[in-house]
């Protein structure tokens, strides 16, 4: 029994499979419990198609919302985005660009990674 | 009649391989496949096509390059049928 | 006007498969031509009739009934079906539960196959 | 001794996770250790008690139901169990359907966490 | 009704996914039917891997004999294999490799394709 | 405690990319992750470990490198409570 610190890596790609929307609301579910776990958001790989400026969210808007209330931002992994040639403003303006040191951060902090 | 090569991302590097090398092929991506570099196909002077929907969605619409024809799912049964479909997908 | 057939492997939410079939097997109608469809592996959970889901007004069941209704003609891999411990009362109407003879059945009756 | 939580989000047979995930879960038990399980996505289609499969001497129900008997505790999401039309009267003993909020409760409960 | 001719490709790895097994159950099934369809069965990317000579056959097994039983060789295109760096000598006996241009080949006599 | 990176192969890219350059990375190729290249991995002095029963099923024992160590599922777990768990699988 304990907070824990929970790191989600998404890394599909919106829309192939539903991990892209399925994964948020698992995330805001980590935080319905009692222990009102503290989660880090990640998109990495291929899931950082998601970032992408013009992307559909009407199946992610209500869990990227909750996430924004409570001060949590959509971090996308810098290297992904550059191997996929992917600008600073082709992206949506609530995601943060980190560096791949900055991941590492992110792993360090956590107690528990889920990946989807 | 082409070859039209029906991709997904998943299974995209032989069928791109071979559809590069195919003399009759023509390409369609759809779902993830709109997510793929078209550059070597269109070098080897290959007709590719994306399903629009899947392009929209996914915020591509102004990344996708003018070489790529765009096309709803009634243009896409028309060249099902016109063509010999190769299942990528 | 022709036949156009539908190998479906993949089952409804977790992949975008279902969603381009269904797409596809519309427009097809739309033009004049005939549908057959054979679900195949985990493509058998498509059309079960309890699916609920509040956020969404249109459910995978919905637009497989109304393909039916329009004349498209399913029929799912029964070895499949019972290996996932479905039950083809669980299904919407129009959806028989058949074997790979009735897919061998739609190569012969089809003028093109697409596989999702 | 400690706990390990397992979330498998892939269905039975179509993909080789549920094998893992069962894998791991058996061998953490052979060392004394706890094992929760939350089955989110198509994992809820694993622990259905009417799988039938004449070449296969094994099913997933079965060795789902060998670890609940030596003490691993599942639960299912509902909202991904209702949305694929599946019944928690069609799981096999001791595999409760219940919400986000339970993955959460794991979260809080284990020691690690894989995510299959 | 008539007999075709089908090229089913399998472009999934064993044992990550079911699709090496189903897609050559499909394949027998679809030889079958009444109109007893010709069949070609290819490797191509990831799916190259099924020709390494250890692969466990223990559930593919009955659908290669009767394939080969009705003369069918199982056939895997060489530049997947080369760029896998899969040389002859861990290949599996009985399997054909093939290059790309009778690749073409297949695809010129083939009424249709099935991916698996 | 190192960072085990748990890795099949549809996210090994990016899986693979973060671990090369963890200093405290330890990888663990399960089911279709064991078809991968570990050159990198090795190159960058990572401990690379392989889950013995994905890599007999595909026929590569005698393909897999002595600097591949084969785990079963005890050892598995014993890795899991001893590190923290990245999940690429």
């Amino acid at each position: 029994m304990a907070q824990r610190r929970i790191l989600f890596t998404i890394n599909h790609a919106p829309f192939g499979s539903i991990h892209y929307t399925e994964g948020l609301r698992a995330v805001v579910g980590a935080t319905s419990g009692i222990d009102e776990h503290e989660v880090d958001v990640l998109y990495l790989g291929d899931g950082v198609y998601f970032a992408l400026r013009g992307v559909d969210r009407s199946d992610t808007l209500k869990y990227i919302d909750t996430l924004a209330q409570a001060g949590r931002k959509l971090k996308v992994e810098r290297e992904s985005l550059q191997e996929r040639g992917i600008a600073h403003q082709d992206l949506a303006p609530d995601v943060e660009v980190i560096p791949r040191s900055a991941v590492r951060d992110l792993i360090a902090q956590a107690d528990f990674t889920a990946g989807f | 009649m082409a070859n039209l090569y029906l991709i997904d991302k998943p299974f995209a590097d032989s069928a791109l391989g071979l559809a590069r090398e195919d003399p009759d092929a023509e390409v369609v991506l759809l779902q993830d496949g709109v997510y793929l570099s078209v550059e070597p196909l269109l070098a080897a002077r290959k007709k590719v096509y994306a399903v629009e929907r899947d392009v929209e969605r996914r915020g591509l619409s102004s990344k996708i390059g003018n070489d790529v024809k765009l096309i709803d799912y009634h243009q896409l049964v028309d060249l099902l049928f016109a063509n010999k479909v190769l299942n990528f997908a | 006007m022709a036949k156009l057939g539908i190998l479906l492997t993949a089952g409804p939410f977790q992949f975008e498969n279902w969603e381009t079939a269904v797409n596809i097997a519309d427009a097809a109608l739309d033009k004049g031509h005939e549908v057959e469809m054979f679900f195949y592996l985990d493509g058998i959970y498509n059309p079960n009739r309890h699916q609920t889901f509040p956020d969404l007004p249109t459910l995978p069941k919905d637009r497989f009934a109304k393909l039916v209704e329009r004349g498209a003609k399913p029929i799912a891999c029964g070895v499949c079906v019972r290996a996932r411990g479905q039950k083809g009362e669980d299904y919407i109407d129009g959806v028989p539960v058949g074997g790979l003879p009735d897919f061998a059945q739609i190569l012969s009756d089809v003028d093109q196959l697409v596989t999702l």
